[in-house]
């Protein structure tokens, strides 16, 4: 019989997924250098989790997921991050099945959802175009229904991982003479049919993370189209309910910190004042991050909704990352001139893997200064 | 408007809101600030007692004292309220930190009379124990059964309208709290004028005798006294932090109405994005004050301490920046003594040097996390 | 015989010019704590420049000026700032003047010039309005023309030493159908006559630097228009030539970091290297601002005309004032909560005085949002 | 386009620029970087060949030594040049900092030699004298008539292609300025990676034996040589300039062709605000470096040594917060690969982290000018 996870205390609860997670996430995979590893690099734990049918914290347990209310997803995510696994390729789990499970038709649901379990389709999203950035009303990727398909033309960009997911659900647009943010639909589109290229893009750490995706007469089965023809906008905004308290959680921060600390340790740089001043500072706007992050939280413990505010988190997470690590350069002397790790008794510190890296997060997921833009409307109530 | 948000089953805190909302209708701050200053008065004693009746003095005093035995929470939320209104007051010192190191004490009558005082606000106790955020213990030695007490310390508020001083004196190695009445031969002060106008003292002990049953405190432990400064260091927290809160709303009320080129000066995009910024740090603080309540109130003393650092620091640092940026906001208006924007920042340097300063504080934060 | 002051090798100029300033500037005068002595706190230091011909240092000689070439004025300029002489009341000289010298009428400049030399006529300048700060087009301060008579309704703001002026000139808008820059023209005005009111207005710092003046029905002469009617944007705006460059000298913030290492030394904050780090910080800032506004100097010394770029100098000085101001509390500690000036061995260090004033320059002379407004448009040629 | 701002009467300056700018036409940098990067090569030297040929290299070698006489004006151009087409070399160290400690040297064989491959390019001369702004001396002893040399040294650029380093020893309590050749006995490399893809190496030396005659300088002055390192320090500032100008002309140029919402983004005046701000940031590092260059040929040594650290300080933290900015301002573009944005900060921080840090040289410059 299937565990009523949210019917047991908070640290109950905590304490049996800590245990097995600690006991069965390999030793190897846990605090990787890589944000985004491949399924085929963590396959073996992607399929533990599936097999103990926790790999899907949040959907209904009908569909095989463990069906956590927010406050118990909350202790699931942090029991994940403390414990140093790795991310696996989510895009599945987090974003086609809320998907499908709120506007797929039963078919869909069933044709789709235990194959995201199983590991046989890997999904990546396909929102971005190269106009259309923070700007997605203005994208044009087309999709034309012509004898039972949607026949797609277009290009997508910053798919993440595409060049390792075998599906992809799309934003095209469906109806071009009506206003910019109607006319689009999603699509969910088999990465195998003729006219699908992908051309993964190398990032500033030299990695290949995300791609570009081309569309060139791609027929795609009209039962494909995922809820109502032209009103995909409104689906893909509200896939993201209360998980966007996570684009704020301070884990990138956190790890960045833990870095600079084993740094100044083997450095010695802790006996310099003028050191212990600016990492105090980190430090603090850390710690207060968590302060606010726990602001947040709490109201989805007690069964809240989130606003628009919870945006603030993202801000402060991406930009207090960024600053983490700038601090490494300046600690790491002229060692900041090495792509390599640099050495210290306690293992290796990634210190410029991770100042690239904090490049991305202030841009990617909406940058913050639409994030700003947001906040001063639906938050502040500023006029203009 | 960023505020301490805190589960209120029972509405009390509410209430305690509404109480402190109904004091500043009958008595705004800016307008009790302006009054004070310049005229050497250190505080508006009138109003202490109209506290003193709402029942917001010695808050935090056990019941056997006569307190209500109220919790940190409560507390908080009133100081907060009055930094909102900028309603001055000695509040952290004259009733938490009073407070707190009564209760610390051993029964007494000198300590009832206090405490009984206290709270009705016919005495006026003045914590007289640190400065710059570290304690000051002054030179105390025994004369037959009297205790002569010697030294100086500064920063001391209210030092005018204070009826008794509590302070630390060291004698053979034991650290002693002492009361001291005010018009105690050997006590002095001399004035400094503050940030805010009012007068900041050094108090000057030369030979002051004390008698041993104005003893509160034989042998006082540092760790019990830090505790009682943390405390006092979080009620000006909240007082900072609700001052920042009003300072952003301010800004945000002034540069929605201010046209110029022909819009509210609020539709600029560069002013949007500096108001989103200013109540992300009013946010923070009030979530940092809180997140400082909760540990207070639980069993991990450092967990608290660090908590309440933290606090400190962020909502010092919050109130002075908000307020800063706001009078830049205001234009040419933020530069006069006419608009409250500036009586904002002044008591948030005032509150924010009191206590220890935010980077002193964040240091220490770091120090004592280390020392694990 | 009147000396050619621009004949004269730069470093000749230099040591005569200082010689005497230095041995007639009253001691007492000299690194004043306020920014803005009035007319009668300065007024033997005033005479004696007047006496000497050397009270304006721009006009030309046929005025009673010096004449000085922008080079020249330069020195003036620095001597002046390095010898630590206070600012004289300076509307007549810096603004006026150079007013009626371009633009005035002989019988104009016949009757007021003498008259600020010699310290009868103070003048202010009544620009600000409460609705037209930054956006002087709009104006309201109004001029009717009536049986040779202008009559003056309306209200100044931020007019600085109106107190102590008794000659204000104005901006007035003499044309209510006109685009909102043009219709404006500029009046010379007796603030004397019947209707005139002043209202100082004490600022953050206590004092009383700036006042509001009001205008009820003023009826002032006809002839005290300056330029043609209705041409007064266009006057106003040429007024500051080359002399942009002093609102980004580093006078200021070079005083307060004076006083910050006073402080530092005193309180032993040099022994802290986070104490140092920080200082060093400020130290380059104004180092390097001193740097930059030499480039620009460069550029009159050798004739040459400033562009708009001249105005980054006035963003960096303002700010930078502003953090060394806040650097001087932190350092100040508990003394922090003072507004008496802070003791030292020493001498005094005004920290709160300072750091209350460093709140202003940011804010006038057009504040720093407009400057970089105008960089972006003017310099950088951005676009909307 | 911030530039440094010079008196050029005869224009020399203006050709030195276009002669860079003619040979960036026919070597793009980006390309050199991406090429050179991650197979182990350390520089090209077939560029470093042409730069030789166009009398770039050792052009502040005295003109008894054949070298142009060229003072750090000229050599400031073309680093800043450099910098601004993102061309990669060890100008700095393996041209200006070898030639003065040629220039530097007494008389010798061995110094000619240098000198003349050092112009000619045919001999690439690295020095290994400093890590992290400080100097370096190897251990030395007299074996016979050998010098001994034990040892090792960091972040060494270039040291595959080097034919000859020249590095510091300290024997007897003096320090000697020895020339090695790259292929020497004893002397053996490890490479790291460094953020540009090009290897740094570090330099071990294991009972390598120098002959008498490969001693440049016998009693080496620590003055003399800091001299040397701050004309390099200037080189770097300079190039870091160029770097920082560009890489703002970048981002002004991508945001003015960047539509978004239906408007170039730099239309926005948050983004115009911030392009402000780092044009700022541009103007003042080259005035800096200008700064630098005037009191370096001026007499006042100090005064010289101070502009020099404030310029490669200033020059360091402008290039990398330009860099990162435009980076977030080119946004997704920004964090690829393909974008030249990110090479440019990858230099900015290359450069900035060698010869000493920004944050190091404040500090430096704080404590010499107070030592006065």
């Amino acid at each position: 019989m299937q565990t009523d996870w949210n019917a047991l205390p908070d640290e109950e609860f905590r304490a049996i997924f800590r245990e097995w997670v600690d006991a069965n996430c390999p030793a190897e995979l846990r605090f990787m250098r890589k944000q985004r590893p491949t399924y085929e690099e963590v396959k073996d734990w992607y399929q533990a989790l599936s097999k103990k049918g926790w790999l899907s914290p949040v959907w209904p347990v009908e569909y095989g997921g463990m069906g956590l209310n927010p406050a118990k997803h909350m202790i699931y995510v942090e029991e994940w991050a403390r414990l140093g696994c790795p991310r696996i390729p989510d895009h599945g789990i987090g974003l086609t099945g809320p998907l499908l499970i709120q506007y797929g038709t039963e078919e869909q649901k069933a044709e789709f959802l235990p194959k995201i379990l199983s590991g046989e389709h890997l999904w990546c999203q396909g929102y971005s175009e190269p106009n259309a950035g923070s700007d997605l009303a203005s994208l044009r990727t087309s999709a034309v229904l012509e004898d039972g398909h949607f026949v797609v033309n277009g290009q997508k960009i910053w798919t993440t991982l595409a060049h390792c997911a075998n599906w992809i659900f799309v934003l095209v647009r469906t109806d071009k003479e009506a206003k910019p943010q109607r006319g689009i639909s999603v699509l969910l589109v088999d990465m195998t049919l003729p006219g699908v290229t992908v051309r993964p893009i190398a990032n500033l750490r030299g990695e290949k993370d995300f791609c570009e995706v081309f569309f060139d007469n791609v027929k795609v089965p009209a039962h494909r189209l995922v809820g109502e023809v032209n009103q995909g906008w409104t689906l893909a905004k509200s896939v993201l309910g209360h998980e966007r308290i996570f684009l704020g959680a301070p884990t990138r921060p956190e790890y960045a910190l833990g870095r600079l600390e084993k740094l100044a340790n083997a450095r010695g740089a802790f006996e310099d004042p003028a050191f212990l001043s600016r990492y105090a500072k980190l430090r603090l706007d850390l710690y207060d991050l968590g302060s606010s992050f726990e602001r947040f939280a709490k109201i989805l413990r007690s069964g809240g909704e989130l606003g628009s505010d919870v945006s603030m988190l993202k801000i402060v997470n991406t930009e207090l990352y960024q600053r983490i690590t700038e601090e490494m350069l300046m600690l790491a002397g002229e060692e900041s001139r090495y792509n390599d790790d640099l050495e210290t008794e306690n293992g290796d510190v990634d210190a410029m893997n991770l100042f690239l890296d904090s490049r991305a997060p202030a841009i990617f997921g909406g940058s913050n200064e639409i994030q700003r833009n947001i906040l001063a409307k639906a938050v502040l109530g500023l006029p203009g | 408007m960023p505020q301490l948000v805190m589960d209120d089953e029972d509405g009390e805190l509410a209430m305690l809101r509404d109480s402190v909302a109904a004091f500043a209708e009958s008595n705004p701050g800016p307008k009790t600030v302006r009054a004070l200053r310049g005229n050497g008065r250190d505080m508006d004693t009138a109003q202490w007692a109209e506290m003193a009746e709402a029942g917001w003095l010695g808050l935090m005093l056990p019941e056997e004292l006569g307190g209500a035995g109220l919790g940190i929470r409560h507390q908080a939320i009133i100081s907060e309220a009055l930094g909102r209104a900028l309603i001055p007051s000695p509040m952290a010192k004259a009733s938490v930190l009073s407070s707190l190191l009564l209760a610390a004490a051993p029964d007494s009558a000198e300590r009832v009379r206090l405490a009984e005082g206290l709270i009705a606000g016919s005495a006026i106790v003045v914590p007289a124990i640190e400065a710059n955020g570290h304690l000051v213990r002054l030179n105390g030695r025994r004369e037959g059964n009297m205790i002569r007490i010697d030294g100086h310390i500064e920063f001391v508020e209210a030092a005018h309208s204070a009826t008794d001083f509590v302070v630390l004196a060291e004698i053979d190695g034991k650290t002693l709290a002492l009361s001291i009445p005010a018009n105690a031969a050997g006590l002095s002060r001399a004035d400094k004028e503050g940030v805010e106008g009012t007068p900041l003292s050094i108090l000057v002990l030369e030979d002051c005798r004390v008698a041993p049953e104005k003893c509160l405190i034989e042998n006082v432990e540092a760790k019990t006294v830090e505790k009682a400064i943390d405390l006092a260091r979080l009620a000006a927290s909240a007082e900072l932090s609700g001052n920042a809160s009003r300072a952003f709303d301010m800004a945000r009320e002034y540069t929605i109405n201010r046209v110029q080129f022909g819009k509210p000066i609020a539709s600029f995009q560069v002013i949007q994005h500096r108001l989103v910024d200013l109540w992300t740090e009013a946010e923070m603080a009030a979530s940092a004050v809180v997140n400082a309540i909760e540990f207070l109130e639980g069993d991990d003393e450092k967990a608290a301490r660090l908590a309440v650092l933290a606090a400190k620091a962020r909502a010092s640092d919050a109130a002075s920046l908000i307020a800063r940026r706001a009078i830049h906001l205001y234009g040419a208006m933020g530069f006069t003594d006419e608009s409250d924007i500036g009586l904002y920042l002044k008591r948030a340097i005032n509150l924010g040097g009191m206590l220890g300063q935010a980077e002193q504080l964040r240091r220490q934060f770091v120090i004592e996390e280390r020392a694990a």
